[in-house]
């Protein structure tokens, strides 16, 4: 497993790549990613997105999150990227990938990463344009999604 | 002697994004009010703890529970992650 | 949309990337992919596994079921690769992607394709070993799998 | 006239993978009755009609089927692409 909190760029393509070959191919027939890139605002006003999060927690929830999806769905790799800092639209912001024998487990897998991701990693987004900035606020569907993996 | 941590719009709003401070407190919702206490920036930040979280070193809690042996705490919006 | 039923190799990460930048990141935020690689057998005998198709039959069942992804979850794009021949143990057999403004969208409406793709698309695999060779049998999993959508 | 494909196990059964054949079947059910007449190979690929699904002209259907205008009838088992 691995767990990445970077300022730097990032490539999804580059990264697919590279965790598929790591698997080496002997058990994984499947592989499932999401990657999240910035989205614009429905105007196009959107400057940039800033990314905020609490460095040394954030790690630990993320590996936390990532160790149970692991063990939970007998994951053979699973990786997670994500990004703090300035961001512009269309860049990617977030990957997540989950290798298993069967296509169920790595989707149900990538969705548990992504919902805990969402709703309890501490990163925050704020969206500034040429004249304002305000902080993005949670989603109470996000919240429930959690709900499903009780 | 305790680090308090604060995250987006509840560090733009008191004004700093981390102190140490001195306190007696017992639990989390003491060292609120005792912050809230201090000035309109703290009271503003905690008016509504509905819309806070709160990590006792870097583990997610409430705020009922205890200071004993937490050496930081973190004041933040719910997440946005993803 | 972009359907591909093809004998050549895909790079699975380059498809990625160019279904990404091909969205222009306007509206998506999300973007799901899920890949197959052909998996060895347990003792690592595999040599190839053979993927026969129905020509015509396959490309109108592919494009179908990926109209009905687009138009259910109102996706911005959603891609298709699906390889028929000889493969060896470890090389990408197919692919999906989605594009959604939100991740429930993304992931669901791939999960649809893949869940269709299994069952519906007129693909049959056999494995070869150095001494036997014998057609995969349908796992009653994935008929089941379908009821989810209807 | 018609077509009739066979694919994996049934064409490595019956033999071949395509042929046009003269018939007066009404309905899939029917074409198959007589194909099973012709000799073991054709009796053996449909012994067992639950293993075998059918399309006419590229969309998958039923044995109840009619083959009034349909061109292309094929044989297959069970898919399992992806």
């Amino acid at each position: 497993m691995d767990v990445r909190v970077q300022s730097s760029p990032f490539d999804p393509g580059i990264e697919l790549n590279r965790f598929t070959d790591h698997l080496g191919g002997a058990e994984a027939g499947a592989i499932v990613t999401f990657s999240g890139v910035v989205r614009n605002r429905p105007d196009g006003s959107l400057v940039r997105m800033e990314i905020e999060h609490y460095p040394g927690m954030t790690e630990l929830a993320l590996a936390e999150i990532g160790q149970e999806a692991m063990s939970r769905w007998s994951l053979l790799d699973a990786l997670v990227i994500h990004r703090f800092g300035p961001l512009v639209p269309g860049e990617p912001i977030m990957m997540v990938a989950t290798a298993a024998a069967h296509r169920s487990a790595a989707f149900e897998a990538a969705e548990f990463l992504m919902d805990y991701l969402k709703s309890r990693a501490p990163f925050w987004k704020k969206e500034v344009t040429s004249d304002t900035q305000g902080w993005v606020a949670a989603r109470s569907e996000d919240e429930q999604a959690l709900t499903r993996w009780r | 002697m305790i680090d308090v941590l604060y995250f987006a719009w509840v560090r733009e709003r008191i004004g700093l994004p981390k102190e140490r401070i001195e306190t007696r407190a017992a639990t989390i919702a003491d060292l609120v009010a005792e912050l809230a206490a201090r000035d309109d920036r703290y009271a503003m930040a905690f008016s509504d703890l509905t819309a806070i979280r709160v990590a006792a070193d870097q583990v997610l809690t409430d705020f009922n529970a205890s200071l004993t042996d937490v050496r930081e705490v973190a004041f933040f919006p719910p997440m946005t992650g993803g």
